[in-house]
């Protein structure tokens, strides 16, 4: 039992913090928010420069299979800068091809995963249907689905892999609120797809890692606001003070680090309960997906609120931090739908 | 303590809600149900107009000034029947809450005669200079200086949140005149043309991707020497004067414009099926709690007669209604789930709900933040010492 | 249209204050806290020499037929000093027998309950048995039931006048939390009892009484916390300085402040909705009674926590104001339950 | 980053589980389960003895001084067994983990001597006179004074608060000893024996009816000289070196207590119907996910080496625990209903939930209030400046 980074851990931890805040600018985010939301000069540097990609893939195939707990000290760190890159799939999809593919499929993938080369996302929907291997129906919310060159869907059980560029299915992508990370809808009709070795294998490890990542990513996003914040609130004066030495305003503060603190045990719990296979790995993914999107929101918010009339401009990065905030809380499940889950396992069923 | 309407008043509801639905249904049904302040501004100058025209423009005011003279009641009735017709918030709303009750109060027989009637006939469309960048929430920090030169005031400094500047035709502005004061001392309150040279509006866009708030750059901007109101050195006394106007009855037709935010969530909410959901079904009825007390608080607080004691209705709205629609936001996209992150048409520009999500976060912003409005009922209606100022 | 009060409203809620600040002062009520729970002799005076005992009892049976908004002033004021007397039972009981009540009902009790010679209080319990005009069965938390010598019991759509000494009645009375208004349990068995004449219109208007007078005495106890609240942190100092100087501090007090004013708006909007026979009465109630209590209790809670160490001791008054605020949020249905049929009559049942 | 425990571990956690239950179902039977600090005090004092007679009195102690030099992950362990097999708390508490750890650090050989295995031995009771009246979370308004004379410490003035008091045989107290002197400076930090003319100890009755906390009266109380520990003017040092050890392995100990409210809690829900509330199931599944979260902040606190920066779990800990007890002592009345309105038995006297209600109001006020908390996080953890002193 040692609830700390190892040396290895913190290293990493500290690469990505500052390849993300030298990448992922606020004027690159800007750029892709205008474009497709895609940074694609920060991914492409992760991906190879920094060898990141290959985080979660097995070192056979050209990843450094490191853990749950590496991959979200990463997932935080692109959350600080809201990165507008497709980490949420890689993580997803390229842990559920390692969990779940065939010997054929991984090699397929894999490497190319890592490499960059193919940008990866996912959905589900249980209307979904399979005939003679033609997959049909609409997958809505599938994120960064407009860039994407692949991407395993699921009707709940089993997982196929379909290419973005196959015949019969269509992306359309709305504009999204959050254009740090757009959301397609994908409509198939009939289009080839290869069904996962492992469908129930690679949904849970890719429904565990898109849960982690989204989790960590508003950790990093909620430090993100409160150190900004803190920065503002030593510099701004009002009354004749910095606005900092204002007890009130103080006491928001402390009210972000204290959920904040909550936030950072809750992501690392949960990636060492996934790692360590322990029995705690579902009720730790529930708590650590509700518990930090709503953390992120409520910082996002108080952001805003604690910059004044600044903080509700264009202009200022807080509504990039709000906006990723809200859909962390709408993706991959609301928190009142984890929560119900954590409740069924402590109350059972409700009658 | 009566909440019921008389006969006459309920009569004067038929008036006011027959007429404003024909005109809703026939020459103004182009401008019907827009919730955006900005939104095709040129029609709603012809509407104050309109309104002007058949003496609805500002039934509050004397009817020597274009009014007549209404009651409360009769106010209260025409702001909550104005918005329940779906007509949209009034561009000339500054002018005729703020500008014209302050010139009705504060000005001389010739600038009531020279402003009132424009504004009563919504041919003088207002706007609000206060804010300042760095400023923010302490009007006693204005930095923007004026002086009389060649028998003009000229004015040189930065206004923000300056909102609907760029369709107005005057600007009122909170100016130092008194070289080397401080606070709220020095300050005088003058009514500037925006025509001119010396004022430039640059839109602030916003988080939601409208821009209806402006910064407002004076440079040697000029104005007649009889556009001050009271006497140099009386821009804060007149200044609170007129937040004192902001609460009155105008808040009753927000309150409508709420409800039709709330009836909008309730309706998704059906139509969805989240209204089976009782963590839902708690958070509507508890907004529509809020709501209605907002009703009567507000109706409290016009019904006081009592000035001699601190209103305790009147000076915890702000707070209130502010909070209040910041957390109808946050309900409004919880009752539409992910769905709520879209944007239906091709471009950035949010319906009702997810608008009201995202421009709800200045409500407590604007007008006095939250924090600010917590030292102000603490200070001014719980006896709390003051805050002391830095330096 | 006009809502603020009249001068005699004023006058009787001045009257109502001043009287409570003098008689249900803090040593007479822990007094009846260590007894029975009933300040007789604020009790005597209340009915006797102030004559408020009729206020909402016809003229003609000794009253004085005041309204919902008068009668409300009153429980303000009985609430801002957590007085232990039974005006609930009053406020219940006087309007039940008054609305519901054949003539030889109302002109046998009313004039007793206006004088304070006879103490009512009431209860109902679905299960209750009506057999040859006895009673049986069993009704819990019957406030001040203790001292009561008239019931009015209900199965929720019958009602019965029920006198205390008879024959086949038991009367219990557990310790409760909230020691000014202890709550009894009633078990009958075959118990001689008078049916009221039309029992649907005295539930109605008990029940409508029963909610006012909880709601306005929340107002009342949430007032009186901030004010006691106030005038502590204008005295108390610490780290130099009036308490009351700290943001954080004043802002606490503000948003009770914020509260409360609602809280008042609730209790009037639904006292004078009553009156008028309006038909926003009944959303009226239910926002009055769930908004007044949990303002209360939030202001209660404030009140210890704001004192520090000494709001939680015996000896100050916090406490008396805490136990009460959570017993009157338990009264007569949840917040939770009034919110729900808010809901109901918004949205209709759930599926 | 690993949570697992080690095989070695595991076992240890087996023997000090089967030890506890063994007494716990043997010849301690009679203390298991009680929940406050006051019950059955004498019994408890010789429960410390038998703790220290089979080595478990204080495990992470050195061994020369009665401890184990237990590992974090056994101290971790055993504070979460002992708490599983329903032992109750430890009514030398304070003496082990405070008093004892403050000697270690700061005493000299000969105070470690003297204290040390008594404190170890369950022979010697300590108890914490830090508060004052008119102090209150303020330590260094302190205003008891100490003075030697003739070879001795007297000390004159007033402690509240002082938990356990009654039952203690020494409490250490921070005292004025430098005339003249403010705020922190000029305080020293002394053990004194409680058993003396000069002390005289009243309890303080509480909202539940307990009288746990007292107020200690110091009339010319004595001490030897070398019961001052550190230096003169060293108080202010110390007793924050102190409070750090207040956030030890302990913790742990004290959240397994929360587990078994927790766990009181889903049981009457599962019992009562309640636990098929939703809005109960969401406040119960937020009360789990706010205790594992207590438990691996508490760990993160633990593990953490690295002194040189400030550590945010262990800076927001107090505050984390103590306003989700608050919550907790809310929703267990919630989920009983109005029957949690009513005692048992015919005193005024609290079955487990309802006295968690009334005394977790205590948990956000003692050891710094929620108030101080704030401050000290905005300070110390996100460097705000200092709140300015009055005067």
């Amino acid at each position: 039992m040692d609830f700390a980074f190892t040396d290895e851990q913190a290293m990493i931890a500290e690469t990505a913090q500052q390849f993300f805040a030298e990448n992922a600018t606020s004027s690159r985010t800007r750029e892709a928010m205008a474009a497709d939301g895609f940074d694609r000069a920060t991914w492409q540097s992760f991906c190879q420069e920094l060898g990141l990609g290959g985080l979660l893939v097995p070192e056979e195939f050209g990843g450094s299979a490191l853990g749950m707990v590496d991959f979200a000290t990463v997932a935080e760190a692109a959350g600080s800068q809201v990165a507008a890159i497709p980490l949420h799939g890689l993580a997803m999809i390229g842990s559920a091809i390692a969990a779940g593919g065939s010997d054929e499929q991984k090699s397929k993938w894999l490497p190319q995963l890592a490499s960059g080369d193919v940008v990866a996302s996912g959905g589900g929907n249980a209307d979904l249907k399979s005939d003679n291997g033609g997959l049909s129906g609409k997958i809505e919310f599938v994120p960064h689905g407009n860039i994407a060159n692949l991407f395993i869907l699921s009707d709940g059980s089993e997982a196929w892999i379909v290419e973005a560029d196959a015949d019969g299915l269509s992306v359309d992508t709305p504009v999204t609120m959050d254009q740090t990370r757009p959301q397609a809808t994908l409509t198939l009709s009939n289009v080839k797809a290869d069904p996962l070795a492992d469908g129930a294998a690679a949904l849970n490890i890719g429904k565990a890692a898109g849960w982690i990542c989204l989790a960590a990513e508003a950790l990093g996003g909620a430090q993100a606001c409160l150190d900004r914040t803190c920065e503002y609130a030593k510099e701004r004066e009002q009354f004749g003070r910095a606005i900092g030495s204002f007890q009130a305003y103080k006491h928001r503060l402390a009210d972000m680090m204290i959920e904040i603190e909550q936030a950072r045990s809750a992501v690392y719990w949960a990636a060492c309960a996934i790692d360590e296979g322990s029995d705690e790995a579902e009720l730790a993914l529930h708590a650590a997906k509700s518990f930090c999107a709503d953390t992120f929101f409520k910082c996002a918010g108080d952001m805003i609120q604690l910059h004044g009339g600044i903080g509700f401009t264009w202009e200022h990065d807080a509504h990039l931090f709000f906006k990723r905030a809200r859909s962390i809380q709408t993706m991959m499940q609301s928190g009142n739908w984890h929560r119900e889950e954590i409740a069924t396992m402590i109350l059972g069923e409700a009658a | 303590m009566k909440l019921g309407f008389s006969k006459e008043d309920e009569d004067f509801r038929s008036e006011c809600a027959s007429w404003l639905n024909d005109q809703m249904s026939g020459e103004f049904s182009d401008i019907k149900g827009i919730t955006t302040l900005t939104e095709k501004a040129e029609r709603r100058k012809e509407w104050e107009q309109q309104l002007a025209a058949h003496k609805w423009s500002c039934i509050g005011w004397p009817e020597e000034w274009g009014g007549r003279g209404a009651s409360l009641a009769q106010q209260v009735i025409f702001a909550e029947e104005y918005a329940r017709a779906g007509v949209p918030g009034r561009v000339n709303h500054i002018g005729i809450e703020l500008a014209g009750p302050t010139i009705l109060t504060f000005g001389t027989d010739e600038q009531k005669k020279r402003f009132l009637p424009d504004i009563a006939a919504g041919k003088t469309i207002f706007c609000q200079g206060f804010s300042e960048p760095g400023a923010g929430s302490d009007l006693a920090a204005v930095r923007t200086k004026g002086h009389v030169e060649n028998g003009e005031w000229v004015v040189n400094g930065q206004k923000i949140w300056t909102s609907l500047a760029h369709i107005s035709d005057w600007i009122f502005v909170v100016t130092r005149t008194e070289e080397g004061t401080q606070g709220p001392k020095g300050l005088s309150f003058l009514m500037m043309p925006i025509d001119q040279e010396g004022i430039e509006i640059r839109g602030i866009e916003q988080i939601n991707g409208d821009a209806e708030f402006n910064e407002t750059f004076f440079t040697d901007a000029k104005c007649a020497e009889d556009s001050l109101i009271g006497a140099p050195g009386d821009g804060w006394k007149i200044a609170m004067g007129l937040l004192a106007f902001e609460r009155g009855v105008s808040t009753l037709g927000q309150q409508m414009a709420f409800r039709n935010e709330l009836d909008e969530i309730i309706a998704a909410a059906k139509s969805n099926g989240s209204s089976n959901d009782p963590l839902i079904r708690q958070r509507i009825a508890k907004a529509e709690i809020g709501l209605r007390l907002m009703r009567y608080g507000a109706l409290r607080m016009l019904s006081n007669q009592d000035h001699s004691k601190v209103d305790g209705a009147a000076l915890t709205y702000k707070i209130q209604w502010a909070t209040w629609r910041r957390g109808l936001g946050e309900l409004g996209m919880d009752v539409l789930g992910q769905g709520g992150e879209i944007a239906e048409g091709g471009e950035y520009a949010w319906n009702t709900l997810p608008n009201l999500f995202l421009y709800s976060r200045a409500d407590t912003i604007y007008g006095g933040t939250n924090q600010i409005q917590r030292n102000l009922i603490a200070e001014r209606g719980l006896g709390m010492p003051r805050e002391p100022r830095g330096k």
